[in-house]
């Protein structure tokens, strides 16, 4: 007998990336309401993720947010081919309400805080491992600000911890995914502005079915390529893979 | 709240104890009366544990019981189930993660029994079961729940470990730690705030408990 | 080893009961009771052998014979030293022993509590019948209870005997010392009288007169030793014949009255270092006007006078 | 090897044990020898860092040390800087956060003081003071070894606390449990094991050396 | 409360001193040495009186004071049970104290070390001069060392005074049991006969002779007790002059030899009850045949007899 309460019904777990958190749960449960069966999805970093899988975790479908992620597992043949884009990031300048930084899409608001030393702490993911960090350095290596940011920095575990410590008090903005910033929870909360795409590398995401994805789960995959799935993206500020920004 | 998220972590919290327990009490009997000559390497391995970031510790066991290892290449042919990112695989982790809450007080508590009260039930003709159940159990009485109290609320906040060997898998392998931290995440402040609270007051209330119980013997002794 | 015909202990055979085949009752230093039994549960708890209907009245009767009948109830720290004392003896016994022991099972209650336990004890001893050992450092115990004494020190058998015998007749002078005996001293065997049956003992300036012992010869150095009751003063008041019998003068260098009798030390005159403890009724030393600083003498009695080997 | 990183996270159990421990030794006397009617109270307190989930202990000390309370502003204005996002934060998190590892073993050994040692150094002339530092610090010793030892092994392993009120930030928060979290994120196997290796010894090492101490008073005292 | 001309508690004057201001010297009943220190550590804690260069050598004499020279280097747990109470009496001698407070301080020690305590503890009490006190349960003790004793019972003061007084008149039934008379009973005054100086004490069924007693009148209820020594045996070798006095008949119901004297208890015919306890010298009990089960008489002096309230 097994030691472990019963599992709901054997839905196939989803494992997505962190950016993914609130475009993904309203896709999911259209797909339910459209007559999908049930899923579980679960957020995290796609590195731990890619680790996991490496590890034989039970995930069906993985959504990156590197496709290198994706890449990099396919290689070893653990999924069942090297997948499809399903949307591509971007991101935002964010900053709480409180905070004295005025926000503008060439980042002038920003340098003239700086220059003002009015920035004291300001939130990205670490770009030593989260796609979304390296796109907020790229960024500001492109406006020149790095150099001038670099001390004020810190740095979250994922883009999510990034948009915490972004919009609490004690920082006084940060670079987010765009994705999070358009999430109602932080809309609230902070104010915020897209960044220019060219400014950073594509943050290309990735899917991907695992070798033994099931019925449930292939279906989902395909709702995900469908258009109710491709508005929400968008509604989420991702850009789709044929699109223009 | 998350309510299979609360109900998985409290099976886990069960079932840990419920592993947990016997095997402290039969570590902690051997290192009270019998002591090994390596009694300090082992307390000290015991007590590792402890001072482990509880996610490198995860990690390295998910390497450890992943399909790659030996070990994890044998329970997946005698099961049928790989160990990792499931229900038994966090049992696992968890249990070696409070293996010093559980061995800690269960030693004290046996260390501080008397020897010439075994002595005492052997010569009075008690089988080494009997002076077991009948005298030093009853004894070690406070101790033994102290480990059991500890052992329950610190599986219900485990957070690293079950990250990194759980996978998070709602239903499987989302605790209620997990569950609030994916709150914090998704800025649902009500929902952390409540499971939180939920959890604080679970948890003060039990070490409130085992320590009134503990102070309550303390003094009979004192 | 062997106890009442069964062996315990023999490595020839192979022969080695464990502690619950043993059948002995053990009373503990510190009666070891289990402190989350009551006195009832402590002596059930020995009961192992009964069927368990029998076990309650057995450990009743046993109760009842340490006298302890309405505190069935009471938990150890509950029960006063003796009453404790008295719940460990019942749980010895219980186990029906071959064998008791009794590790300095007084040692822990006051002087009159201690009394009625010994009454207690010897008149157990009658009712159960088993053999009992019983450790103790007290040695007026001892001599009160035992049948036989062994004199244990630092791990090694000194003596063996009767109470009287050892404490009478010590077989040297470490025993003569640990069993509270002060006047032991060395001399050495100077002459034998065998025509008056007596030895003459130099002892320092002094010489005594011995009663003759087949043991040693002339020239032999002796330890010997003189009880306190084998020490007369010479009373001021009334002279008498007994003066004449091994006189030893001094001064007195300590008077300790205590109830009837009063304890007197004296220092020994010509060897400072020598003195002679003894008691006398506390009249006696009244009307003679004893107190330190007094010279007086006394008779060791050479009946009393007894030869050990150096 | 990430130096910066080990090296803060040697100054954060510097400190720690430095602010800790005189803190802890204070509180473990008190309840010690002049147990308050809130004893039970005051020490389910103290334990509750043993069984919230760090990450959410974090999570709350990070609101509650944050600009927008009148404890984070009090401090702003006091030092000019934020507590959130700085060593002084991590410092104080990691107090609390250790708490118990130090009360506890402090807690025992001040608790095995026979009264009468205390009162003999009295009645021989000497000074609270001097009973203090001349006869409970030395029989107390092994005890204070042990919450020393413990909250500076515990604190360099400690990952999730600082985790979120640190912000990783080179040479201020990023510890070296968070900078081998980091290797392992960025898939960098090798750097992780050395550092995760250099922890284990050190902890192996340190707590081995707790328990060879703490045995040899047991066996002087048994 | 006073001690020496300070007073060190006056809740009127509001004086209450700190123990460290107290100049009191305590030794524990446990000793309550400090573990961590050696035996000179542990005095030179004491000295905090003294300039830190004399401390030394102040802890050195008090060391050969109580002849521990050569052991200033040892830790308690390296010393004897003896060793360390000497160590904790020099440790409480070093501050110099107006009084001296000793703590049951040979109960832990065996009989003949006790013994050696004894007689150094009196020489240290000449030698020093200040006021002590012992509390011990052992009376032989107390009778030895005080000047004055105090009988304590739950609390309450029961009797003061000197340990002779107390021993051989206690002021009721209570203290006579508390300070080991075994002999302690219940009678009524008869009548008093005040020409011959005497009166007549009802004991059951017979009735004694006891000294007139100007504190009780006939038909009053009365305990009354006599020590061991007031119990004289009536010898069947050679009957002699006072076996008129106060006769009581009765069967031996334990004889327990112990070197030169024994201890007998002997059950009082006509009340099955009553047992009286006394010593014969051990070779006059064997001339008579004393055994258990054997009838004897014995005589309770008149003077011995010692009426107390009832
Ligand atoms: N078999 C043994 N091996 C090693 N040490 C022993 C052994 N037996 C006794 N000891 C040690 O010797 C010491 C004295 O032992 P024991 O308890 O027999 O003394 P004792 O004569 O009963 O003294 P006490 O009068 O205090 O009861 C103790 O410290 C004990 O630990
Ligand atoms: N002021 C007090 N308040 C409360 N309890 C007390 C107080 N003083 C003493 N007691 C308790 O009373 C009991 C006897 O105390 P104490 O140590 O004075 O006895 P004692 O006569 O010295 O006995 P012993 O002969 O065993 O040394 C102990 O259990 C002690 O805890
Ligand atoms: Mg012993
Ligand atoms: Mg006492």
């Amino acid at each position: 007998a097994s030691a472990a309460p019963a599992r709901a019904a054997d839905a196939p777990v989803v494992a997505a990336a962190s950016d993914l958190k609130f475009a993904l749960e309203e896709i999911a449960a259209r797909f339910r309401a459209e007559g999908g069966r049930d899923l579980r999805l679960t957020f995290g970093s796609s590195g731990n993720f890619a680790r996991q899988i490496e590890q034989g975790a039970p995930f069906e479908i993985f959504l990156s947010a590197d496709e290198e992620y994706v890449f990099r597992l396919a290689d070893k043949g653990l999924m069942s081919d090297r997948g499809q884009l399903y949307a591509i990031g971007r991101i935002a300048l964010v900053a709480s309400h409180g905070s004295p930084l005025a926000l503008d899409a060439g980042l002038a608001g920003l340098r003239d805080a700086l220059a003002h030393d009015r920035i004291k702490r300001f939130a990205i993911a670490n770009p030593e491992h989260a796609p979304y960090g390296r796109a907020a350095e790229q960024a500001l290596r492109h406006a020149g600000l790095w150099d001038r940011l670099r001390p004020t920095l810190v740095l979250g575990e994922n883009v999510s911890q990034a948009a915490q410590f972004a919009t609490s008090s004690s920082a006084q903005g940060g670079i987010v995914a765009y994705s999070l910033a358009l999430a109602p929870a932080v809309s609230q909360v902070a104010r915020h502005v897209l960044l220019p795409a060219e400014w950073h590398l594509p943050l290309n995401q990735r899917m991907a079915l695992a070798k033994n994805a099931g019925a449930t789960a292939k279906a989902f995959y395909a709702y995900l390529g469908g258009k109710p799935a491709r508005d929400i993206f968008i509604r989420y500020g991702f850009t789709l893979p044929g699109e223009s920004s | 709240m998350d309510w299979p998220a609360l109900s998985l972590s409290l099976h886990l919290a069960l079932w840990t104890c419920a592993i947990l327990i016997p095997m402290g009490v039969v570590i902690a009997r051997t290192l009270a009366f019998r002591p090994p000559r390596a009694k300090g390497l082992i307390e000290a391995l015991i007590a590792l544990p402890l001072v482990l970031p509880p996610t490198v510790l995860g990690y390295y066991l998910m390497v450890l019981m992943g399909n790659a290892t030996p070990f994890g290449q044998a329970w997946a042919a005698l099961t049928g189930r790989s160990l990792v990112f499931t229900f038994e695989g966090l049992l696992i982790a968890s249990v070696l993660f409070n293996l010093p809450f559980a061995v800690q007080p269960l030693q004290r508590a046996f260390d501080a029994i008397p020897p010439n009260l075994r002595e005492a039930a052997w010569v009075g003709g008690m089988s080494a079961w009997t002076t077991f159940c009948r005298v030093e159990l009853p004894i070690a009485w406070p101790g033994l729940l102290s480990a059991l109290v500890l052992t329950f609320a610190h599986t219900l906040g485990e957070f690293g470990v079950v990250l990194m060997v759980g996978g998070s898998i709602p239903g499987e392998t989302k605790t209620i730690a997990i569950a609030i931290y994916d709150r914090v995440q998704a800025f649902d402040d009500a929902a952390a705030g409540i499971m939180s609270m939920f959890l604080l007051l679970f948890s003060f209330l039990t070490i409130g408990l085992v320590y009134a119980l503990g102070g309550r013997v303390a003094r009979r002794r004192g | 080893m062997e106890c009442d015909g069964v062996a315990w202990f023999d490595s020839a055979a192979g022969v080695r009961l464990s502690p619950q085949e043993r059948r002995v009752g053990f009373v503990f230093q510190d009666y070891a009771l289990f402190p989350h039994m009551t006195a009832l549960g402590n002596i059930v708890s020995a009961l192992g052998h009964l069927p368990s209907r029998a076990r309650a009245a057995r450990a009743r009767d046993l109760l009842a014979m340490v006298h302890l009948e309405g505190l069935e109830g009471r938990r150890p720290d509950d029960l006063s030293g003796g009453q404790r004392q008295r719940v460990a003896l019942a749980r010895a016994l219980a186990r029906d022993p071959a064998v008791l022991l009794l590790d300095e099972p007084f040692s822990a209650v006051d002087q009159v509590t201690r009394g009625k336990l010994h009454r207690e004890l010897a008149q157990l001893r009658r009712a159960v019948r088993v053999p009992i050992v019983l450790v103790t450092h007290d040695l007026e115990e001892a001599g009160r209870l035992a049948d036989r004494m062994t004199i244990l020190h630092q791990g090694r058998t000194l003596q063996t005997g009767r109470p009287f015998d050892i404490l009478a007749r010590p077989d040297n002078a470490l025993v003569a010392r640990l069993v509270g005996q002060r006047n032991v001293f060395e001399g050495e065997i100077a002459a034998h009288s065998a025509e008056r049956g007596v030895m003459l003992l130099r002892w320092g300036p002094i010489t005594l007169e011995v009663r003759d012992d087949p043991r040693f010869a002339a020239g032999d150095r002796v330890a010997w030793m003189v009880p306190a009751a084998g020490i007369i003063l010479h009373r001021r008041d009334r002279p008498s014949r007994g003066e004449h019998e091994n006189p030893v003068h001094g001064v007195v260098e300590e008077y300790v009255p205590l109830g009837d009798t009063a304890q007197v030390a004296m220092r020994v005159d010509g060897d400072a270092d020598t003195v002679l403890a003894f008691a006398v009724s506390t009249h006696v030393a009244g009307r003679n006007g004893i107190k330190p600083g007094v010279a007086i003498a006394v008779s060791l009695l050479a009946e009393a006078i007894h030869l050990m080997a150096a």
